[in-house]
């Protein structure tokens, strides 16, 4: 039987990368797909508690973490190709019109 | 008692939007005010709901949707603030070019995920529902797609906004992990009865501090508020600076108070929302000092105004917080629907040079913008005074001394922004012409309720108070 | 056999992650994320969680990363832009990982104990799971439409065509 | 008879508020005709009430009236109350007397001035300001006439206000006085404190019970003689009365000679028993006014302006009365207040009248020789300065040798040797005035000689009526020698002036000390004729020999130079400094800088604020790993 | 039923404010005599307090009760021989403010008579509240319409002025706000009701060191009101820079708020932290006195020098009332009403000027008063009040305060003595730069003398001014009883709680329950609750 805590800490390792992907990476695609990443690492984290709690209710919950995932990734792939409709790039560092 | 009326307002404006939706590919463009007519009647049908259900407690789905007295203040509160916006953008869509039909149907939907938020206490629900109202509100804040500068902050809104999603859900998942519900009154009990998985669930509620604090901008998670205020179309920012803030703080209430309860196992949490509560007051007064673009200034402030709602959740006082959100609501809305009056085909006049002798130039406008602004200082005999006092007074009884003068020197700091709008628009001689159109009768409209609303809250709130307590008075939610 | 499968699925997953955000081409970045979700439904599998491995596979390595690919064939960028070059961000990258992973570890601690030695035989199968999700469940569930409606007119209205004046 | 005394001032105040309601639309006959009748009917009203008084028999004094009560707050209680004793009585009589006769004088003088009207507006609320001043009841309404007279003072002097060194003289003349009234409230606060009323009877009845330390008692004492020294122009506040002869001369012969500055005097002669009960106090006002005598009377040698002469003067005597008062012989200051402000005002008038018949000229080195077209004026002129440089049987031979005889009767010898210098002094200066202005050879610029004339009958009556007065004034207080108990004024005081000192020296040294008063005072005629009648070069001579002395002695001693360094300068300078460097820098710096300071922070927080998602990212990272922490650790 | 005339005082200036909005700005002379009427009809309604006061009492009168927000936030008024005088003044000003502004404001007047009434009703529901948060209410939005006056009306540095004069008094004023919550909870858990009515206060005895913060709070915020040394730099800007119209009401009624605040808040509830502060109190309002009258003296602009003159003056005001005896407050009251008519003269002499030849500068003048003789006689008069000249109303104050001072401390009374030398160097000086010597500036030739509307307007305060002087006990007689009644509250507390010090754990508060039972507040509070 592998430790539970095991995945605990995979997930973990796999938020953390997510969270330096998010802030390494250049383009607005990546950076998307970083963060992905680190709700895959949340589910990994929820099935793990689940199996640790014997419920289902943890699954049901990565159900609905995945729903929401497809639908944010159809309203910001959208939202990138209006960017770079607009703009012709996808790099974030050009998208700086407001600071201060 | 378990009904399906329970559902009554979330479906009312699911349906709303649903049919908005379809007549809007049946309506010619210049017609597109019928949809906002259409709403605005569906969103009174939805308020006399929350006023027919007062008192009543309707439940359903197991207690996941119940709509106790504070929930239903809520889901007012939350609809009178779209009913404004949706008046505010009604000249203003086409305007600006941006007089899509699906607005409308974003904005409803908004609304019902803020809707399911504060009538629900799971918090897998809750993430659904703060899910609809982000999602919705991503496409909101790009709405203006031939404006770089709504693109800009859609796409930042939404990266920064999934980001914090992210960190949402993993602390969601950590409090699963700890108590073994999702639920927040088990979380809570879970979480005071002092489980072994201790830290676990600490560290799990920060993260869920985090996905909130996020939403309602607090400091430092407040970075993306600026830019996506000001890049998104004006009302939009309206209904951001008021909807999502009061969601969130709906959300933090129901998981804070209960919690503060037991002082013992929650002082670690309690001295982080204050340092938050603290530089969020201070951080986001001090940057407004330095800014030039009015919708920027409101920015910063609501940072700010984020910062006083933490001291009424440490003040555990639900009422002013409720209060504070409520008058809020008037003073931010009917800042942000001035600044939309001042707009012409277009154009939007938002920089401070901008507003150089507007106060006599249009003096209507300008004296009630005056009045938001007097306000959101904090000044009396408005509500923004009231709504101070409340929490701050909330706060002392709390012990929270020095919290309180951390926060008044904050706000003396914000009365310099404040009234520098108002030095631009009546000290200053106007340097060009600025034209604006005036024939807005929606907007005027609601610039009117606002002002009723936060003259009504400033000078004779005891109507409202007693509503406030009563919904208070069902806690726990 | 379960450890061995377990590390594999995690060494995979871990370095597709790193090569997702070492790589330049946006191609193969979504081709490294689809490899690591792909892991990522295995892992669950080990979870004891079939359907939403199967869900995982499906609709995340399937759906959702074909929508990336299809967005990064559409904007065409194949040369896109790699991770940040100065080199302080890198290593600021890496303290914050660190960190982040330290803390968060941390957090784990006193919990180490009690989930490992939690070993249940079986959670249930998918049909408990559907159940579940039409009773327990109902109403996220059906929130999860309003969510995909909204989801489905926020992309329509950014990136349909504009209507003529 | 006595009923209606308090109606003395009201009448002079009332004719003011005619003057100033409707002053501007009256013909300029009338307001003088109304001023003067006023003044006169007030005079008249003091005689009638004198006469009274004079039938009232001692123990019915003082009649008081009181008027309304005032200001009551806690144990401050001062009612608005007149009262009529002797002491009042004879000030009134001189104020409204002798201000009648300047009254009348200014008709003729001022004839052409534009300010016709308000100088007669001013001139009556002096009258009404000393009037109240000598006749209230308690220290509080004495104080509103203190300070009534002296903003009439300073309203003016500064009459012609379009001149800077007369609105400087009328603005210094306020300031200096109210240095002065300053300690005399601070007096009178000591005096409320520790015998809780103002009133003169209850406070004299009070140091008579005992009430107040002798030590508390010097201290009130010298504050209120430091009030005295600033309305007397004593040293040290005396360098007002000089610069005070900008104002119209009939003004300097009223208030500058005849009765305001000599409210000080009059003041102490009404607390004498406060003095006297102090002593020590009483010491130093005898030394003051001796030490003041001699000071003045020396500046005086050197002067050139006819009306600084005068003025110098003025301070000379008024040092004269305060050492009457200093050693006990209150009654003998009030009687060398009472003449002197007959001659005194003699002489200013005349001097009026020489300055009116030359358009203005003061310089006496541009005078001479006017004896001839000035008949009337220069005799006046002349018993007007014998009367004041002591030759006997004009009234200042009387007042002057009281005092001096009393100085010697108390063992003050240093004080009377002062006082003896002094006269010769006097007797030498005021014969230098003659005999340049009416003598020796004519000095007058052409222009002034062409309008050279005789005053008109307006200006020369009162200067009849005043050296009439100057001749016979003294003879109401007749020394021991000429017969015991023929000294009226000295018996009429006696109701006021408590415990008075009875003079007990032998026929034989009273004589001698008569004898020596009048050697000195005819030394003095005699040295100033030989200076400038036998010998001019004399004089010459001695400026040649002893430039420095001179030049002291012309400017003053420097004292003005001194004090504006001193005080005034230095105040300014240093306020300067203050204001910028302090009140600008510092405490508005704090202001400023703590706004300044916001605004930085602002500024760097505002930096991290770039506009980058990942620096967003960035900082939210840096967010949750110190909540983190701070959650964990 | 009885009028609610105290309420009728406060808000019919609201009610005229409300009424302006509605009418078209062109009709500028409508709006001007409308004003007038309305002011007027203020004081004359005030002038009704005046008569129908009765003397003997401390207790408040015209009093007024309703329920209001709840949670102890009533509505509460009322007055007593204290407050009745600075209403007085307020309403007395108002019209003579309006009249002086007639010409002087010439654009934008409506939005002008609107702002002063709106101050005008901030002003007096400061001086009527008996309930704190009444009271904190009106404080605060007194500024509101002073900003805008200052800067909308103002000079050149207009917004600097008026944004250091809303922050700075703010800053005080926020933490008074601190203070307010921190009683209000104390009381709360003291009595288990909520109350915010001050004589419930008078009633809580404060533990001295709670005392001490709280006295902080409250005096930081009156005394930069005031404004008392070192937090006087906004005064200056403010004076320079404001509207005659604003100066006037600025300079005569505003700063008396601090020293009114001190009166009615400050003492009675915090007596011993008074008396521990006291030494510092008074020695910071004697430098006040002295540095302000040095200041005065330098001054180039007359309206800072009056402005400075009125540090001084307050600093005197001050230190009177921190005498803490019957002559000290009265004297300190009465100098208020006397400081209120004299600088306000003052200002509106130099408004008179400014209108003239649009210069404040003292070295632009000189010789005016050849120009204008009648001016020159109503200016003189004015710097004589401000002087302290008797038979004028400043001696019959200055005279009380001092004489206070001096019975509560020789020191510092012979220091403050200095002030009747000072004032009368630096406005003489003025006096003399400005009105006297001959005419250097051909711009004063063409100045007219005073109109009818000028003569009308100055006339009322020049009368008051000899009234008060001359007849002082038509005012002192009505605050005796009051006062009376305060130095005993003052003096009352310190008695009590040293009592109570003996025990070794001082409790933080202690209640006179039974006064409290007796009282009906409470209760009512708790019902409409």
């Amino acid at each position: 039987m592998i430790p539970l805590n095991y995945f605990l800490v995979l997930s973990i390792i796999l938020f953390a990368l997510g969270a330096i992907a998010f802030f390494v990476k250049r383009d607005l695609i990546t950076q998307f797909m970083a963060i992905e990443i680190m709700f895959n690492a949340a589910n990994l984290a929820f099935l793990a508690f689940a199996k640790s709690a014997g419920s289902l209710d943890g699954q049901i919950i990565v159900f609905f973490v995945i729903t929401v995932a497809a639908a944010e990734a159809a309203v910001g792939l959208a939202i990138i190709l209006l960017i770079f409709r607009q703009k012709k790039t996808i790099k974030s560092e050009d998208i700086k019109l407001m600071k201060g | 008692m378990n009904t399906i009326y329970a559902l009554f307002p979330v479906l009312i404006i699911v349906a709303a939007s649903l049919l908005v939706m379809i007549l809007e590919v049946f309506l010619k463009r210049e017609d597109r005010s019928y949809l906002a007519y259409i709403s605005l009647l569906f969103l009174i049908a939805a308020a006399a709901g929350c006023v027919k259900f007062w008192d009543k407690g309707y439940s359903y789905f197991d207690g996941n949707l119940s709509l106790s007295n504070l929930s239903l203040f809520f889901c007012f509160i939350l609809i009178i603030a779209t009913f404004l916006v949706i008046l505010i953008s009604m000249k203003y869509l086409t305007l600006q070019n941006a007089n899509y039909g699906e607005y409308y149907v974003l904005l409803l939907f908004a609304l019902s995920g803020m809707i399911i938020m504060v009538s629900s206490s799971d918090l897998i629900v809750i993430f659904l529902g703060l899910e609809v109202l982000s999602l919705s509100s991503y496409a909101l804040a790009g709405l203006r797609r031939e404006d770089e500068k709504s693109n800009e902050a859609a796409v930042k809104y939404f990266l920064l906004g999934s980001f914090a999603s992210a960190f949402l859900v993993f602390g969601i998942a950590f409090l699963y992990g700890a108590t073994q519900a999702t639920a927040i009154p088990s979380i809570v009990e879970g979480l005071q009865s002092g489980s072994s998985f201790g830290t676990l669930g600490l560290v799990g509620l920060g993260l869920v501090v985090i996905g909130f604090g996020f939403k309602v901008a607090v400091v430092p998670f407040h970075m993306w508020t600026p830019d996506v205020y000001q890049g998104a179309p004006t009302p939009i920012t309206a209904f951001f600076s008021v909807g999502p803030k009061a969601v969130g703080f709906a959300v933090l209430l129901r998981i804070f108070i209960p919690y503060f309860k037991d002082a013992l196992e929650s002082q670690l949490m309690f001295g982080l929302l204050w340092i938050i509560a603290a530089i969020t007051m201070i951080a986001g007064n001090l940057i407004a000092l330095r800014q030039t673009n009015v919708k920027r200034i409101l920015a910063y402030s609501s940072i700010a105004h984020a910062g006083y709602l933490m001291v009424a959740i440490l003040a555990q006082d639900t009422q002013s917080l409720v209060f504070y959100l409520t008058a809020y609501l008037f003073m931010n809305i009917g800042a942000f629907a001035a600044v939309i009056a001042l707009g012409k085909k277009d154009h939007e006049y938002l920089e401070l040079e901008d507003y150089k002798g507007i106060g006599f130039r249009y003096p209507w406008i300008g004296a009630t913008f005056a009045v938001f602004l007097i306000s959101l200082a904090g000044f009396p005999p408005t509500g923004g005074f009231l709504a101070k006092f409340y929490v701050f007074s909330a706060a002392v009884r709390q012990g929270l001394v020095s919290l309180v003068i951390i926060g008044v020197l904050a706000s003396l700091v914000s009365v310099f922004y404040y009234l520098r709008i108002i030095i631009y628009m009546y000290m200053k001689e106007p340097s060009y012409d600025v034209e604006i159109n005036i024939d807005n009768p929606s907007l005027f409209l609601a610039l009117f309720l606002c002002l009723y609303g936060v003259l009504q809250l400033g000078i004779f709130p005891g109507n409202i108070l007693v509503l406030i307590s009563q919904a208070v008075a069902a806690l726990p939610f | 056999m379960a450890h061995f499968l377990f590390f594999l699925l995690a060494i995979i997953c871990i370095a597709s992650v790193l090569g997702m955000i070492i790589s330049k081409d946006q191609a193969y970045t979504a081709l490294f994320l689809i490899v690591a979700f792909v892991c990522m439904g295995g892992l669950f599998g080990l979870l004891e969680a079939p359907f939403i491995a199967a869900v995982q596979i499906i609709i995340y390595a399937g759906a959702i990363m074909i929508l990336f690919i299809f967005v990064v064939m559409m904007i065409n960028l194949r040369k896109g832009v790699g991770p940040e070059k100065k080199k302080w961000t890198m290593y600021f990258a890496v303290v914050i990982a660190a960190v982040l992973v330290v803390e968060l570890v941390l957090t784990l601690k006193g919990t180490l104990e009690p989930i490992s030695s939690a070993a249940l035989e079986s959670l249930g199968s998918p049909t408990d799971l559907g159940r579940l999700l039409f009773t327990k469940y109902l109403y996220p569930f059906e929130i999860t439409s309003i969510l995909i409606i909204a989801a489905l007119v926020g992309a329509i209205v950014l990136v349909k065509k504009r209507d003529k004046e | 008879m006595t009923d209606y005394f308090w109606l003395i001032p009201f009448i002079p105040a009332l004719s003011t508020l005619i003057l100033v309601l409707f002053g501007q639309k009256l013909p300029k006959k009338y307001v003088s005709f109304q001023a003067c009748f006023a003044v006169f009917a007030s005079f008249a009203i003091s005689v009638i009430s004198f006469i009274g008084l004079l039938q009232t028999s001692h123990e019915h004094l003082p009649i008081i009236k009181n008027l309304f009560s005032w200001i009551h707050a806690g144990s401050f209680q001062a009612d608005l109350a007149l009262q009529l004793d002797p002491l009042s009585s004879i000030m009134t009589l001189v104020v409204t007397g002798v201000g009648f006769l300047i009254h009348v004088y200014s008709v003729g003088y001022m004839a052409d001035d534009e300010g016709y009207t308000r100088y007669f507006t001013y001139l009556n609320l002096f009258t009404f300001a000393m009037l109240i001043l000598v006749m209230g009841s308690n220290l509080v309404v004495m104080f509103v006439g203190w300070e009534g007279v002296g903003l009439c003072s300073y309203l003016l002097i500064g009459f012609w206000f379009d001149k800077h060194s007369a609105a400087n003289a009328g603005k210094k003349a306020f300031i200096v006085n109210r240095i002065g009234d300053a300690a005399f409230l601070l007096g009178i606060f000591f005096i409320f404190t520790h015998i809780g009323s103002g009133e003169f009877s209850v406070i004299n009845a009070a140091i008579g019970g005992g009430a107040i330390t002798q030590g508390l008692a010097t201290l009130i004492a010298i504050l209120l003689f430091v009030g005295a020294t600033g309305k007397s122009a004593q040293i040290p506040l005396y360098i007002w009365l000089p610069d005070a002869m900008e104002g119209p001369t009939p003004v300097s012969a009223l208030i500058h000679a005849a009765t305001m500055v000599t409210a000080g005097v009059y003041m102490v002669a009404r607390m004498n028993v406060l003095f006297t009960f102090s002593g020590s106090a009483n010491s130093l006002v005898a030394i003051i006014g001796a030490v003041t005598a001699v000071f003045a009377a020396t500046m005086a040698l050197t002067q050139n302006d006819i009306k600084r002469v005068l003025a110098y003067s003025t301070i000379s005597q008024i040092g004269y009365m305060f050492i009457g008062c200093g050693v006990g012989a209150y009654a003998a200051g009030m009687f060398h207040l009472f003449t002197h402000a007959f001659f005194k005002s003699l002489l200013f008038l005349a001097a009026g009248s020489v300055i009116h018949a030359l358009s203005g000229e003061l310089n006496m080195q541009k005078m001479g020789g006017l004896r001839k077209y000035l008949p009337l004026t220069y005799p006046t002129f002349l018993i007007g300065a014998i009367a004041i440089a002591g030759i006997p049987f004009l009234s200042g031979f009387f007042s002057k040798d009281a005092i001096l005889t009393s100085a010697y009767a108390n063992g003050q010898y240093l004080v009377w040797a002062l006082g003896i210098f002094c006269a010769v002094l006097t007797a030498f200066y005021m014969f230098r005035l003659i005999f340049l202005t009416f003598f020796g050879n004519e000095r007058l610029e052409p222009e002034a000689k062409k309008h050279l004339h005789e005053s008109p009958p307006a200006m020369t009556i009162p200067l009849v009526l005043l050296a009439f007065f100057s001749i016979v004034a003294g003879y109401v207080g007749l020394p021991v020698v000429v017969g015991k108990d023929l000294n009226f004024f000295g018996r009429f005081l006696e109701p006021v002036i408590h415990q008075a000192h009875e003079v007990h020296l032998s026929l034989g040294t009273e004589w001698m000390l008569i004898l020596i008063s009048i050697a000195v005072a005819v030394t003095g005629i005699f040295i100033a004729w030989v200076f400038y009648i036998k010998n001019p070069k004399i004089p010459k001579n001695i400026v040649a020999r002893f430039p420095g002395l001179y030049k002291l002695l012309y400017n003053k001693y420097y004292v003005d130079e001194i004090y504006n360094t001193l005080f005034v300068n230095s105040t300014i300078k240093g306020s300067e400094i203050v204001y910028d460097h302090f009140d600008l820098k510092v405490i508005d710096g704090v202001v400023n800088g703590s706004a300044k300071t916001t605004n930085f922070f602002g500024k760097v927080l505002s930096y991290f604020q770039t506009g980058y998602i990942k620096d967003y990212a960035l900082i939210f990272l840096l967010g949750v790993i110190l909540l983190l922490g701070y959650l964990l650790f | 039923m009885e009028i609610p005339i105290l309420s009728i005082v406060t808000f019919l200036p609201l009610a005229g404010a409300l009424l302006f909005i509605f009418v078209n700005r062109d009709k500028e002379n409508l709006l001007r005599y409308l004003a007038l009427i309305i002011s007027i009809a203020t004081f004359i309604v005030s002038l009704y307090l005046y008569f129908n006061f009765n003397a003997q009492t401390p207790d408040p009168q015209f009093v007024e009760k309703g329920p209001w927000i709840g949670y102890g936030i009533n509505y509460h008024i009322g007055i007593d021989g204290i407050s009745l005088y600075l209403i007085l003044l307020t309403t007395f000003l108002m019209p003579i403010v309006i009249l002086s502004s007639w010409t002087y404001i010439q654009k934008r007047v409506k939005e002008y008579l609107i702002f002063m009434f709106l101050l005008q009703t901030g002003i007096v529901g400061v001086f009527v509240s008996l309930n704190l948060f009444l009271f904190y209410v009106f404080w605060e939005a007194m500024l509101i319409p002073m900003y805008f006056l200052i800067g909308i009306w103002g000079g050149k540095r207009k917004i600097y002025a008026t944004v250091k004069f809303v922050l700075f008094t703010m800053l005080g004023s926020l933490l008074m706000l601190v203070a307010i919550f921190y009683l209000y909870n104390l009381f709360y858990k003291a009595t288990g009701t909520y109350s915010l009515n001050i004589f419930d206060y008078y009633r809580m005895i404060l533990n001295p060191s709670v005392q001490v913060w709280l006295f902080l709070a409250f005096g930081l915020a009156f005394a930069i009101k005031i404004p008392m040394f070192p937090f006087h730099t906004w005064l200056p800007d403010a004076h320079v820079e404001a509207p005659t119209g604003g100066s006037v009401v600025l300079a005569a009624v505003l700063l008396k708020l601090g020293a009114y605040g001190f009166l009615r808040f400050a003492f009675p509830m915090f007596p011993d932290a008074l008396q521990k502060f006291l030494p510092i109190l008074g020695v910071l309002c004697v430098i006040g006195i002295i540095y302000g009258g040095l200041m005065a003296l330098i001054q180039k602009d007359v309206k800072s020098l009056v402005a400075y003159s009125s540090v001084s003056h307050m600093g005197l005001i001050m230190l009177a009332i921190f005498a803490l005896n019957m002559e000290g407050i009265v004297g300190g009251i009465y100098q208020m009403l006397n400081h209120g008519l004299s600088t306000g003269a003052l200002f509106l002499c130099v408004g008179i000027l400014y209108e003239r030849s649009h210069t404040r500068m003292i070295k632009d003048f000189g010789g005016v008063s050849k120009q204008m003789p009648i001016f020159s006689a109503f200016f003189m008069v004015c710097i004589l009040s401000s002087v302290g000249l008797p038979g004028l109303n400043g001696f019959v104050g200055e005279i009380l305060c001092l004489f206070g001072v001096f019975k509560a401390n020789k020191i510092l009374a012979i220091l403050a003595v200095t002030t009747i030398i000072l004032a009368a160097a630096y406005l003489l000086w003025m006096f003399q730069r400005v009105m006297q010597g001959p005419i250097t500036n051909d711009r004063v030739r063409s100045f007219k003398d005073l109109n009818l509307r000028e003569i009308i307007f100055l006339t009322p305060i020049v009368i008051l001014m000899f009234w008060m002087g001359i007849y002082p006990q038509t005012f002192l007689r009505k605050m005796d009883v009051s006062v009376a009644n305060l130095l005993n509250q003052v003096n009352r507390k310190e008695v009590i709680f040293t009592k109570v010090k003996k025990e070794n754990n001082p409790p933080s508060y202690i209640l006179m329950e039974k006064e409290i039972k007796k009282d009906s507040t409470a209760k009512e509070d708790k019902e409409s609750q």
